[in-house]
C-alpha cells in the first residue's frame, strides 16, 4: 500500500522509525532494554499519549484543542480533591473528572461547531479560563491526598507482567479508538469533516454533533489523563503539571496527523508518543541538558512535517 | 456628536470629584500600605507565603496588603513594581522572579523613597544595595544544607545526581551552585554525575528518576531534588526498583515532604516555613514603614534540617 | 480585494470597548496619574512590537509562535554582543531574528508547512537554543547606554519607538504596494499567485519582519530588565494573538490593521493594568482575559455565520 | 397549488444580513418532468436550489413535498423525502476514497453496528461501473480522480438512493464536450424513469434541448417561464437580460 491511500489506511513511516529507534537506543546504552527501563518508556508516554490521542481525534475533523493541558491540571487536582482518606469514592474520583473533562470539551465543541468560532484561539481562551478556575479554587497550594484508595493508586502504580497497569489502559484505548476511527460511522463522519466539512454536511453528514463529540472525546481523555497523575503521584504543585497539550500535538503530528485534518490515525499517534519517550529517555540517559533536548525535539518535530508535506504533495 | 461629548464632560467632572475624595480619603486615613509583588501565586510556597502575610496584615490595625502577581513573567514583575510604586506604598516587598531583572523597577522604588525589602528571595548583588533588608529563607543556602544532609547520608563519598526544577528560573540556578559549592566547602568526594530538569513536576521526576537508575545503575548513591514532591516522587521510584537504598533529599519540608521521610523514601529535607517567612517580612515591613531601620540587613529564617530523627517536631505548613 | 478600514467610532467603542473601558478606568483610582500611564506605556512597548509583526503576519494569512523564544534570543544576542558597541548589538539582535523570520517563512513557504507547527518548531528550536548558549542562566554586564534605552521621561523610549514602528507599519500597509499585496495573499493565495505576485517571497518578508521585531523588542526588554534572560516570553505569542485578534485581525488571513491592533494592545494592556489597580487575584485576571478571548472568537465565529456564503 | 407535483415552492425569500437574494418565489417540479432553472449570475439559482436541498432555511415561504408543508433543518432532511442534490461544487470529502463518498451520511453497518466497508465498496463499484463502465479503480481518495470521475461519483450518489427530485446545479459546467454528452443522456434515462429534476444552468443551449419547461430568475424575482419545445434562445437569452417576455400576451405569470 502506498500514501496513496484513504485516510484510515494512511501508512505512515512511523512505526519503522520506532523500530531502528529502538536498535539505536539499546546499542547506544546498553541499559537502555533492561526491563525496568523499558516499562519506564512504555509509562513515560502514557499520560502524554492518553491526551494526543484525544487531540489526533480533534486533528483528523480539522479542529484544534488546545485547552487540554488545562482540562489535564483540573482532572488531576479534581481527583485528588474528590480522593479523601476513607476510600470510598473512588469511582467518584475518577469519573466525576472525566464528565467534567467532557463538559469542557462540549463547550469547546459548541463554540467551535455552532458558533463557528476560531479553535485555535477559543481553545486557548478556554485553557486560561480553567488554569484560572483550578488555581482560584485550591488558592495556589498543593492539593495531595494522603490515603488514597488501593485502586485508586493502583491504576498507575500497580503492575501485571512488569507493566504499569496505566500502560494497558493506553493501550485498550489506542485498540478502541483505532476501531472506532476505521469502522465505525461516527469515525468515517469524522474523517469527512476533516476533508471538507461543507461537503460532509451537504453529504448529509450531522456537522455538529459529529464535530462536538470530538471535543467531548478530547477532554474526557485529556481528564483521565489527569486522573492517571493523581494516581501516579498524589500530591500535586498543579502549576507543575501545565502545558501538555504541545507534546501531545507534537506526537499527534509526528504520528502523520494532518493539521488541516481528514487523515491520521490513532494508532501511529501512539507509535509517535513512543518514538519521543526513546528520544527523552536515552538523551537523558545519556546526560543530555534540557536546552539540547529541545533543539532535538524541535529537529524532529519540522524533519517530520516536512517528510509528511513532501509525501502529500507528491501524492 | 453633542451627546457624546455632554457625557464625556460629565464623566470627567466624575472623575475629577473621584480622585479628589480618593486623596482625600487617603491622606486622613494614615494607613500603612504594604505592596508586595510576587513572581506567580500559582507557585504553592509563594501563595502559602502571601495567603500568610494577608491573614496576618488582616488581623493588625491600619494596615493593608496590597499583592500583585506576575504569574512566572519577569517583565509583568518589572510592571508591577512600578504600579506599587505609582500607589506610592509604605514599603514595598519583593519576591523577585529573576534577580537580575527586577533591578531597573528596584531602583525606582528606591528614587521614590520607598524602603524594600527582599523576601523568600534575593535580588542580585545590584539590587541588595538597593534593600531596607531581607528576610526569608535563602535558595543558595537550601543547596548548601542540601550538601551537608548527603554528605552526612553518603559519609562523605559516592556519586548523586540532581534533580532541578524550572531550567533558567533563580531559585533552580542557586539550589544547584548552593550544592556544589557546599560539597567543595565540605571537602567532600561526592561527584555529581547528572542533573536533569523535572520543571518541578513529579510526574516527569519520575521519568528523569528511571533514567538515572538505568544510566548509572548501583553507582548511584544520592539524589538531591530541589523541592520535595519531586524528590519524594523519584524516591517511589528506586524504591519500587528495588534501591530503597538511595538517599534522597528534597528541599522545602512540605505536608508530603516529611511524609516520605516518616515512611523511609526521603533521607532529608530542610524546613522553610511560609508563615514564619510572612510574619518576620510583615513585623519588618511595619517597622520599615514606621522609619525604623532593621538591626540586620540579611535576615534568613531558620531552615533546620529535617530527617527521620526529629521528622515529628515538624508538622509542615504547605 | 476589499481592505476596509471599520469607523473610527466602531473600532473604538466596540471592537474593542476601548473607550468604555477607559471611561470605565477612571473610577479607579490613581488610572489616569502620570506615573501609572508611564507604567502601561511601558509595559505595552515591547509587546507592541510583536503585535505590530504579529499583525503583518495574520495579514498575510501566517500565523507565528515563535516570536517568544525569539524576543528571548534577541535579548541575550544584543547583551553578548553589546561590548562591540551598542549599534553592532542592535544590528546583530535584528539580523537574528531576521534569519529566525527567514527560516520560519522558508519552512511555510518552501516546506508547505502549516505556519502554525512551523513557527512551533521554530519556538522550541530558537528556545532550546537560546538556553543551550547561555546554559540557562541571564547575561548580565549592561552598560550604562543600553540601560538608558530603557528609561525615559516622560513617556519610555520603548513606547517612542513603538509608537514610530506602528506609524511605519501603518504607511508600509496602507501607502506602499507591498502592503496591498499582502493583504491580497492574505484574503486568497491562489488568486494572488495568478496575478503575479510572488507570494512564497512576500511571506517570508513577513515572518522575516515579525522575527527582527520581536527580537528587537526582546532588546528593548533587556534594556529595561537590566538582563538578557532566556526564559522571558513563554505568553508573549499568546498575548501578542490576542491583542492582534480584538483588533481585529483574523486567523483566515486577509484582515486586519496597525490602528486595530494598537487599540487591541490598549485594550488588553489597560485591563490588565485597571485589575492590577483594583486588586484582582491574578488567578481572575488569568480567567478574564481567557473568558475574552473565548467569547471574542465566538462572537466574531457567530458574525461570520450570518454572512452570505 | 400545482396538481400531482412533487415538490412546490411557495412564496420563497431569502434575506442574508440586509441582501434579499430571494424574493417571494414560487416553483413546482412534477415527476418525470426536468425544469431548468436560469438567470444571471447571481440571480439566485444556487440559493433556491440549496433552500430546497435543505442546506439553509428559507427566511419566509414554504416547502411542500407531495402536497404537504414541511421544514429541512439540514441536507438528511431533504434526502428523507428523496430529494438529492448534485452540486456545483459536487461536495466530495477529498480525502476519502469513492465509496466512502458515495455512502457519506448513510453507511451500511455490520450486525455489530460497525461499518461494511466489503458491501459499500462493492455497490459503490457497480453503481459507478453503470455510469462508466472504466471506472474500476475507486479505493482512492477522490482528490486524485479526474474531473469526471469525481462528477460521476456526485451523480451515482445521488441518484443510487431510490431519489424523486434530482437538483443539478451546473452539471456540466467543468465538463468537456464527450462528458457533457453523457450527462444529457442520464437526464433524458432519469425523466424516462419518473424522476422529477430541477436543472440549473446558464447554457441556454444545454437548457433548450433538455428541459420540458424554463424558469427564469433574476434579481431574486421569478420573471417568466417558458415551455421549452415553445420558445427559442433569443427569447430566453432576452428575458433573462430584460426580466421580461418579448411577447405581452404570454405576460410573465
Amino acid at each position: 500500500m502506498t500514501a496513496a491511500s484513504t485516510p484510515w489506511r494512511f501508512v505512515t513511516p512511523i512505526w519503522p522509525v520506532l523500530l531502528v529507534l529502538v536498535i539505536g537506543a539499546s546499542l547506544l546504552s546498553g541499559p537502555f532494554l533492561s526491563p525496568a527501563n523499558i516499562a519506564a518508556v512504555l509509562q513515560q508516554g502514557v499520560i502524554t499519549g492518553i491526551v494526543a490521542l484525544g487531540m489526533t481525534i480533534v486533528l483528523i475533523g480539522g479542529q484544534f484543542d488546545l485547552s487540554t493541558g488545562a482540562t489535564v491540571m483540573m482532572a488531576a487536582v479534581m481527583a485528588l480533591l474528590l480522593n479523601p482518606a476513607d476510600g470510598t469514592s473512588t469511582a467518584l474520583a475518577i469519573l466525576l473528572p472525566v464528565a467534567l473533562g467532557g463538559m469542557i470539551g462540549l463547550v469547546n465543541g459548541l463554540a467551535v461547531y455552532r458558533a463557528g468560532a476560531n479553535s485555535i484561539v477559543a481553545t486557548i481562551g478556554m485553557q486560561f479560563l480553567v488554569i484560572g478556575a483550578v488555581l482560584a479554587l485550591v488558592s495556589g497550594q498543593h492539593v495531595r491526598a494522603d490515603n488514597m484508595s488501593e485502586i485508586f493508586v493502583s491504576l498507575s502504580r500497580a503492575r501485571l507482567l512488569g507493566i504499569p497497569y496505566s500502560v494497558y489502559i493506553f493501550l485498550g484505548l489506542v485498540i478502541a479508538l483505532s476501531v472506532m476511527m476505521s469502522s465505525t460511522v461516527f469515525g468515517r463522519h469524522v474523517y469527512a469533516l476533516g476533508g471538507d466539512i461543507e461537503a460532509a454536511r451537504r453529504a448529509g453528514v450531522k456537522v455538529v454533533r459529529t464535530g462536538i463529540a470530538t471535543y467531548v472525546i478530547s477532554g474526557m481523555l485529556a481528564a483521565l489523563a489527569g486522573v492517571l497523575i493523581a494516581s501516579l503521584v498524589g500530591n500535586l504543585d498543579p502549576t507543575a503539571i501545565r502545558g501538555y497539550e504541545f507534546p501531545a500535538l507534537t506526537a499527534a503530528v509526528l504520528g502523520g496527523t494532518s493539521l488541516t485534518g481528514g487523515v491520521g490515525r490513532p494508532a501511529d499517534t501512539a507509535a509517535a508518543i513512543w518514538v519521543i519517550a526513546v528520544i527523552t529517555n536515552v538523551m537523558t540517559i545519556l546526560n543530555y541538558q534540557y536546552p539540547v533536548q529541545l533543539l532535538v525535539q524541535g529537529v524532529v518535530l519540522t524533519a517530520a512535517v516536512a517528510f509528511y508535506s513532501w509525501q502529500r504533495a507528491r501524492s | 456628536m453633542s451627546v457624546s461629548l455632554k457625557i464625556s464632560r460629565r464623566v470627567a467632572v466624575a472623575a475629577f470629584a473621584s480622585f479628589m475624595a480618593a486623596t482625600s480619603y487617603a491622606a486622613a486615613a494614615e494607613k500603612i500600605v504594604i505592596g508586595h509583588s510576587q513572581p506567580n501565586l500559582g507557585w504553592p510556597y509563594i501563595a502559602a507565603v502571601t495567603n500568610a502575610l494577608e491573614a496576618a496584615g488582616k488581623g493588625m490595625e491600619g494596615v493593608e496588603v496590597v499583592t500583585l502577581s506576575a504569574d512566572g513573567d519577569i517583565a509583568k514583575q518589572s510592571s508591577d513594581i512600578a504600579t506599587l510604586v505609582n500607589r506610592k506604598v509604605n514599603v514595598l516587598l519583593v519576591t523577585s522572579l529573576d534577580g537580575n531583572a527586577v533591578v531597573p523597577a528596584l531602583k525606582k522604588a528606591a528614587d521614590a523613597g520607598i524602603p524594600i525589602l527582599a523576601v523568600s528571595n534575593e535580588p542580585s548583588e545590584a539590587g541588595q544595595k538597593l534593600l531596607a533588608g531581607y528576610s526569608g529563607p535563602d535558595d543558595y543556602v537550601q543547596g548548601v544544607i542540601a550538601a551537608e544532609l548527603l554528605n552526612d547520608a553518603l559519609k562523605g563519598e559516592g556519586a548523586i545526581a540532581i534533580i532541578e526544577g524550572s531550567p533558567g528560573q533563580s531559585t533552580t540556578l542557586l539550589r544547584t551552585q548552593g550544592l556544589k559549592d557546599g560539597l567543595a566547602k565540605l571537602n567532600s568526594k561526592i561527584t555529581i554525575i547528572g542533573s536533569q530538569t523535572a520543571d518541578w513536576n513529579p510526574v516527569k521526576a519520575k521519568d528523569v528518576a528511571q533514567a538515572f537508575l538505568t544510566a548509572h545503575g548501583d553507582q548511584l548513591k544520592g539524589v538531591f531534588a530541589q523541592d520535595d514532591n519531586t524528590g519524594a516522587a523519584a524516591a517511589e521510584v528506586f524504591k519500587a526498583a528495588g534501591r530503597g537504598d538511595i538517599k534522597v533529599v528534597g528541599t522545602g519540608g512540605t505536608i508530603n515532604g516529611l511524609k516520605a521521610i516518616r515512611d523511609g523514601l526521603m533521607y532529608g529535607t530542610m524546613d522553610q516555613s511560609p508563615t514564619t517567612d510572612a510574619k518576620q517580612a510583615l513585623d519588618f515591613a511595619v517597622k520599615l514603614a514606621k522609619g525604623e531601620k532593621l538591626a540586620e540587613k540579611r535576615n534568613i529564617i531558620p531552615m533546620p534540617k529535617i530527617t527521620s530523627a526529629n521528622v515529628n517536631e515538624f508538622k509542615g505548613e504547605w | 480585494m476589499q481592505v476596509t478600514l471599520s469607523p473610527l467610532t466602531l473600532r473604538l467603542f466596540v471592537k474593542p470597548p476601548l473607550i468604555p473601558l477607559l471611561l470605565l478606568a477612571t473610577f479607579v483610582d490613581g488610572f489616569w496619574s502620570l506615573g501609572n500611564l508611564r507604567t502601561l506605556a511601558e509595559s505595552i512597548s515591547t509587546d507592541g512590537l510583536i503585535v505590530a509583526g504579529m499583525t503583518i503576519v495574520m495579514i498575510a494569512g501566517g500565523f507565528d509562535l515563535s516570536v517568544g523564544a525569539v524576543m528571548a534570543m534577541g535579548g541575550v544576542t544584543a547583551v553578548v554582543l553589546l561590548p562591540f558597541g551598542i549599534v553592532p548589538a542592535a544590528l546583530g539582535a535584528l539580523i537574528a531574528g531576521g534569519i529566525s523570520g527567514f527560516l520560519s517563512g522558508t519552512l511555510v513557504t518552501r516546506l508547505r508547512i502549516n505556519p502554525f507547527i512551523a513557527t512551533l518548531a521554530m519556538m522550541v528550536m530558537v528556545r532550546g537554543a537560546t538556553l543551550a548558549y547561555t546554559d540557562t542562566r541571564p547575561v548580565v554586564g549592561l552598560d550604562d547606554t543600553f540601560l538608558a534605552l530603557g528609561q525615559g521621561d516622560p513617556l519610555p523610549y520603548a513606547f517612542l519607538i513603538m509608537i514610530v514602528v506602528m506609524l511605519a507599519a501603518h504607511v508600509l500597509l496602507y501607502h506602499r504596494p507591498w502592503g496591498r499585496h499582502a493583504y491580497a495573499v492574505g484574503a486568497d493565495e491562489r488568486a494572488a499567485q495568478m496575478t503575479g505576485l510572488k507570494v512564497n517571497r512576500l511571506k517570508i518578508e513577513c515572518y522575516m519582519l515579525s522575527g527582527a521585531l520581536a527580537a528587537f523588542a526582546g532588546l528593548l526588554l533587556a534594556a529595561r530588565l537590566g538582563t538578557g534572560s532566556p526564559i522571558v516570553g513563554e505568553m508573549t505569542p499568546l498575548t501578542a494573538a490576542a491583542a492582534a485578534l480584538i483588533g481585529g485581525a483574523s486567523l483566515r488571513g486577509g484582515e486586519g490593521s496597525i490602528m486595530g491592533a494598537l487599540c487591541g494592545l490598549l485594550f488588553v494592556g489597560c485591563l490588565i493594568n485597571v485589575m492590577n489597580l483594583l486588586g484582582v487575584p491574578s488567578y481572575y485576571q488569568r480567567m478574564t482575559i481567557g473568558g475574552l478571548l473565548f467569547a471574542l472568537v465566538v462572537v466574531e465565529g457567530l458574525l461570520q455565520r450570518a454572512r452570505p456564503r | 397549488m400545482t396538481d400531482g407535483a412533487l415538490v412546490d415552492l411557495v412564496g420563497i425569500t431569502k434575506q442574508f444580513g440586509g441582501v434579499r437574494a430571494l424574493k417571494g418565489v414560487d416553483l413546482s417540479v412534477r415527476p418525470g418532468e426536468v425544469v431548468a432553472l436560469v438567470g444571471h449570475n447571481g440571480a439566485g439559482k444556487s440559493v433556491l436550489a440549496q433552500i430546497l436541498s435543505g442546506v439553509f432555511p428559507p427566511s419566509s415561504g414554504e416547502i411542500r413535498v407531495g402536497g404537504k408543508p414541511v421544514a429541512f433543518t439540514s441536507p438528511s432532511d431533504a434526502r428523507l423525502y428523496a430529494i438529492e442534490t448534485i452540486y456545483q461544487t459536487l461536495a466530495l470529502a477529498d480525502n476519502l476514497d469513492a465509496p466512502a463518498n458515495f455512502f457519506l451520511g448513510r453507511e451500511l453497518r455490520t450486525r455489530f453496528g460497525f461499518l461494511d466497508k466489503k458491501k459499500m465498496a462493492e455497490e459503490a463499484k457497480k453503481a459507478l461501473a453503470d455510469l462508466n463502465p472504466n471506472f474500476t479503480d475507486i479505493e482512492r481518495p477522490v482528490r486524485q480522480m479526474s474531473g469526471g470521475q469525481r462528477q460521476a461519483i456526485a451523480i451515482a450518489r445521488a441518484i443510487h438512493f431510490q431519489v424523486q427530485l434530482l437538483i443539478m446545479d451546473e452539471p456540466t459546467a467543468a465538463l468537456g464536450p464527450h462528458e457533457t454528452a453523457q450527462v444529457g443522456e442520464l437526464i433524458k434515462r432519469l425523466r424516462a424513469q419518473g424522476i422529477g429534476i430541477l436543472l440549473i444552468s446558464h447554457d441556454v443551449r444545454d437548457v433548450l434541448r433538455l428541459a420540458d419547461r424554463i424558469v427564469v430568475l433574476k434579481n431574486g424575482e421569478l420573471v417568466g417561464a417558458l415551455t421549452a419545445k415553445d420558445t427559442n434562445e433569443d427569447e430566453v437569452v432576452d428575458m433573462i437580460i430584460r426580466g421580461r417576455k418579448l411577447d405581452a400576451n404570454g405576460a410573465v405569470k
